[in-house]
């Protein structure tokens, strides 16, 4: 089983996830550049956090162009399971991966601070160890974090159980002030209809460790190893 | 040759930016406007001609058609 | 072209200075020798006040791997790695554009680090304001904050901590010290030498505009077209293009494609080229022509002295050039040779075919005039009212009246003190800032010091920023080392072990005797402090000029204190852990107020850092701003992971209660343990008074004094006030 | 009463956003395309009349002086 973790101009968690994949989970992970026009060989690709192209123009703007979006396009046709994290999901949205887009946070400030995410679905292969409800740790970093859709596209994705996490408060309410962002019906984080391309703003790279405050990203990643370990899951 | 490209927000889309500095007009008595929204624009110089490279320019890169539209103007 | 007294002035040049330069050149300087001059010789470059003063700095010690003298001082912590520290100041541009002069601020000091080999891994910045009741210093700090956070957030560095401090005399003038750390293997130090005649000199980076040329360029105005478009701009700060030159820079580092590298900084082509000449004893011949400019009919005066962003020059060996652009054209970057290096020891820039300037590199770099200014202790210095509060400097007047005159409300005091300006919490500033990026953040903003894990070993880095600038005021050599002791105090608490510091001396104009005598003042009292503690000064930087209103700011060393923690088990924090644990409050019997006794110190220190080992300490605060009270409530809510904690404890009574309560005493510590016994008997031992105050539990924080319960608040209450104080003061 | 407010950086100040936007085109083959400078659009609605509201907001709100200018168009 191979991760690859794919490296854009201003990406600046690649090394966060590669390390996450590589010294925590103990499973093999590559580099994937952004140049690259097949992703062959890998099984799960993640677009990682950062400022692609400095996230000028608007977030994941220019990065959608890149040539290896096209690979790992065809990867994620196929079933392939792709991860973006914070500028990683912002990009998937760009490249018509993921319904909706990331605008401004309502505060218009960047935010750095570990949040609480009520997990809605587990019948994706992100979070196939995760119970439904089950409340994670998990740290946000970004300033255009608040997910947008329109009526139709969001009525899709709840009808669909598309919406995988959601910002909540310490008891797992969501509630306004749970929602650092703005984020339409405090969505964090959302697959494909297909289950197979997941992007959310929170960091499970970053709270992978306890030494780090939480290691609750880390079951993120281990229900990743274990959907390709028995794909049925 | 010269154009101009401006990107504003879909009505419907949420525009915070432009929410927060009419929220904070009241504070210096600018109380006559009643709403500011907030977009993009660009100036663009191309060879001449090639109009329709202006036309992907602002289609396909400055624009993200989920939240935004885009129109051109020539000079 | 003659030189005439005005053109001096506007170059900022004395008249022995220019004779100096006719001596030096054995003719009259071209204007663009004079402008190239007037960059190397200035204050920022040359240190001519500061000189002879820095020399008395302790720059050696068994970890020290470089010191001052290059880009960034340099520290070996074991296991073939090392780390590359340094602070710089940013405080004028930071006035003029707050958000664009914070955010080159940080870029250069990152580039400083990156320049040797080093991958940034923690940023800190240190920040002064005027009062916040005045609507234009909150401008001032949204701007700046935005800035730091715009610049280290895109660049991908954590910004893991730092200090920010609000008093009268900041308010014309603020101060923005930008920290960065950065970590390689030791053997792989890149230095800013231009070595091998004939080797090929290349620029990188973005290309060069009319930025920051100062006053200088209204000289240059004069001549040439576009007057008007010559006018020097602000510069703007590209962070994506920065993270580009790291990236590609590092690679190519790695793939031994570099001789010598150098960021441009201050002074911009000019400094980078004749620094990297005196260093390696060689010439670097330049062609102006060849250099990427981003406007329209640019003078061979104004490329040398641009100070355009996110630039840096290279000398690669002749051979491997082509593999060197490769690896820049890789990354997106031009990679562009502008000259190569001589043997002739000269700095020759050539445009247009014809030669511009022709100086030795050494009379630029190593031959800059040095002054010994005269020294004189002010005669009136800072009034004493708030030695014992200093936190309530900078605190509308009405503030600071009802917190020395109220007696009965202690409750509403506590509440006042926590939510004012000096002890609020920063939560609104930090939050701003990525903290947690390369997922090393073992502590964050908001305890003594920051601690970042280092990958690939049980190791931790410990560093933090001190600048007391209110006591440096009141007694220079005493702020000093107070400066030193807090922050060696700091990085223990933190579990770690103090190695090194840096220091960012932002004072007042030279030219006045008493601004000069407080930096020797300063500089004697921290070298005291830093030969006692063993921790040599690997660099730094100065910041002369800082005045408001005419009136000097505070003197205002900044230290930069970086430690070491052995394994990451005995990392440690400020934050009370759990109900029933015991608070400790440990200190040396003779309590001082704006003084430190070293011995006394020392004493501290060694017995945390031993109870820290043995793994008696649950949690360890540095008591000072705000008092005891204070830090009590902060250990009850500084704990980002949880919620707060409530706490009952008696106050210990020496004086008078207010003084118990608030007053700053120095040297001392606040300990949570579930062994208070074996706490006392260490701390016994080290001739230190050991106080058992109390419990930790509840969701109240309860003191008694002289058994009466003086204090009784819902400490989410108190969190509340103490985390919404600083948005609301700028909202 | 509408009116536009256009914010660009002065001139010779460096935009970083403009660069990188052109930067990326060539792979995109509009190789015709030989600037891009982005600036800011607010769209401002008012009372009728007070035209100096406007003017102060754009002098006083949406512009730094030190690196910007601003441009009014009133429909
Ligand atoms: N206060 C100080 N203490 C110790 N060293 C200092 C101090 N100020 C400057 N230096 C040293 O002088 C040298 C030149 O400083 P500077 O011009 O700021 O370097 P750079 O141009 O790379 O920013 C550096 O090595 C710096 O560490
Ligand atoms: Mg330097």
């Amino acid at each position: 089983m191979k991760f690859g973790v794919v490296i854009f101009p201003g990406s600046n968690c690649e090394h966060d996830c590669y390390y996450v994949i590589q010294s925590v989970l103990g499973k093999s992970v590559e580099y994937i550049w952004h140049q690259d026009t097949s992703v062959k060989g890998f099984d799960a690709v993640i677009l990682p956090g950062g400022f692609a192209y400095g996230d000028y123009l608007r977030t994941g703007a220019l990065a959608k162009f890149s040539p290896v979006m096209n690979a790992i396009a065809d990867f994620a046709k196929k079933g392939g399971l792709v991860f973006g994290i914070c500028n990683g999901f912002q990009i998937l949205t760009e490249a018509g991966l993921l319904p909706g887009a990331l605008l401004r946070n309502v505060g218009l400030k960047y935010v750095c601070e570990f949040e609480y995410l009520r997990t809605e679905a587990m019948d994706t292969p992100f979070t196939n160890v995760l119970t439904k409800g089950q409340l994670l740790r998990i740290p946000i970093g970004h300033g255009d974090g608040n997910f947008f859709a329109d009526p139709d596209t969001l009525k899709r994705i709840e009808g669909n159980g598309q919406v995988v996490f959601r910002y909540a408060d310490r008891y797992g309410r969501i509630t306004p002030e749970a929602n650092p962002n703005g984020s339409l019906n405090n969505i964090a984080g959302i697959v494909n209809e297909q289950r197979n391309v997941l992007g959310m703003m929170p960091h499970p790279d970053r709270s992978s460790e306890e030494i780090l405050g939480s290691a609750d990203g880390k079951l993120i990643f281990e229900s990743m190893v274990n959907a390709l370990v028995i794909p049925s899951l | 040759m010269r154009a101009t490209v401006i990107v504003t927000l879909k009505p419907t889309v949420l525009d915070p930016q432009g929410m927060t500095i009419h929220r904070s007009l009241a504070s210096l008595g600018l109380t006559d406007i009643t709403d500011v929204r907030q977009g993009k624009i660009f100036h663009v110089q191309l060879k001449e001609g090639n109009r329709e490279q202006v036309e992907r320019l602002a289609k396909e890169v400055l624009t993200n058609p989920v939240i935004e539209e885009y129109r051109i103007i020539w000079e | 072209m003659t030189i005439t007294d005005e053109l001096l002035t506007q170059h900022g040049l004395s008249e022995a200075e220019y004779k100096k330069i006719a001596d030096i050149l054995k003719r009259e300087p071209s204007l663009t020798e004079l402008g190239i001059f007037s960059v190397m010789w200035s204050e920022h470059c040359s240190y001519k006040s500061s000189r002879v003063h820095l020399r008395r700095l302790p720059t050696k010690g068994p970890a020290v791997l470089q010191g001052p003298g290059e880009n960034a001082g340099i520290i070996d912590i074991g296991e073939g790695l090392a780390v590359a520290f340094k602070i710089e100041s940013h405080n004028h541009p930071s006035f003029i554009e707050p958000f664009q002069g914070a955010a080159t601020g940080v870029g250069g000091i990152l580039r400083d680090i990156f320049t040797m080999g080093a991958r940034p891994i923690a940023a800190m910045n240190s920040l002064r304001f005027g009062p916040l009741h005045k609507q234009q210093n909150k401008r001032i700090l949204e701007g700046v904050v935005g800035g730091i956070a715009f610049y280290g957030n895109c660049f991908g560095v954590p910004t893991v901590g730092g200090e920010i401090y609000f008093a009268d005399c900041y308010s014309q003038n603020p101060l923005v010290n930008a920290f960065a750390l950065g970590i390689f293997e030791k053997d792989k130090i890149f230095y800013g030498r231009a070595s091998g005649v004939g080797n090929p000199v290349i620029y990188v980076g973005a290309k060069t505009g009319r930025d920051g040329i100062h006053g200088a360029t209204m000289a240059s105005a004069g001549f040439g077209e576009d007057a008007g478009a010559k006018r020097p701009n602000v510069q703007i700060g590209d962070p994506f293009m920065e993270k580009l030159l790291l990236e590609a820079c590092v690679e190519a580092m790695h793939k031994g494609l570099i001789v010598g590298i150098q960021d441009m900084g201050a002074a911009g082509l000019t400094c980078s080229s004749c620094e990297m000449g005196a260093r390696a004893g060689t010439g670097v011949e330049l062609d102006l022509d060849a250099v990427p400019q981003r406007e329209a009919h640019m003078t061979g005066y104004e490329i040398m002295l641009s100070e355009s962003q996110e630039r840096m020059l290279l000398v690669a060996a002749k051979e491997k050039e082509r593999d060197l652009v490769e690896v820049f054209h890789k990354w997106g970057l031009d990679a562009v040779t502008v000259g190569h290096v001589t043997n002739d020891g000269m700095l020759r820039a050539r445009q247009h075919g014809a030669v511009i300037a022709e100086i030795p590199n050494r009379a630029l770099a190593d031959e800059a005039p040095v002054y010994q200014r005269p020294l004189l202790p002010p005669k009136s210095t800072l009034s004493s009212r708030l030695d014992d509060y200093t936190f309530l400097d900078g605190c509308e007047p009405s503030l600071i009246e009802t917190f020395l005159s109220e007696t009965g409300d202690w409750n509403r005091v506590l509440t006042l003190a926590v939510s004012s300006p000096n002890l609020a919490s920063r939560r609104w500033v930090w939050q701003q800032y990525d903290h947690m990026v390369q997922s090393n953040t073992m502590v964050g903003p908001g305890s003594d010091a920051a601690v970042v894990r280092v990958k690939g070993t049980r190791k931790a880095l410990t560093m933090t920023l001190d600048g007391p600038g209110y006591r440096v005021a009141r007694n220079p050599r005493e702020g000093a080392k107070l400066a030193v002791a807090e922050s060696c105090r700091n990085i223990v608490c933190s579990g770690g072990r103090p190695l090194a510091a840096t220091n960012c001396l932002n004072f007042g104009n030279p030219e006045h005797p008493e601004v000069m005598w407080q930096f020797s003042e300063v500089v004697d009292g921290m070298t005291e402090a830093c030969d006692f503690f063993g921790t040599p000064i690997t660099g730094g930087n100065v910041s002369f000029y800082n005045e408001t209103f005419g009136g000097d700011i505070y003197p205002t060393p900044v230290l930069g204190m970086v430690g070491l923690v052995e394994d990451i088990a005995f990392v440690t924090t400020s934050s009370f852990r759990d109900e029933g644990d015991s608070i400790l409050l440990v200190e040396p019997v003779q309590r001082l107020v704006g003084k430190v006794n070293l011995e006394d110190e020392r004493a501290l220190q060694n017995f945390i850092a031993s109870t820290i080992r043995e793994g008696l300490v649950k949690s360890a605060h540095d008591a000072s701003e705000g008092g005891l009270a204070v830090a009590l409530a902060e250990c009850c809510y500084s704990n980002l992971h949880r919620g707060p904690i409530g706490a009952e404890v008696e106050i210990p009574s020496h004086l008078e209660i207010r003084k118990d309560l608030f007053g700053e005493v120095s040297t001392r510590v606040l300990m949570s343990t579930t062994n208070p016994a074996a706490v006392r008997e260490r701390a016994e031992a080290g001739g230190l008074n050991f106080r058992e105050l109390g419990k930790v539990g509840g969701k109240r924080l309860i003191f008694h004094y002289e058994s009466v319960r003086i204090v009784d608040i819902d400490i989410d209450e108190l969190e509340s006030a103490w985390r919404q104080a600083l948005p609301k003061l700028l909202s």
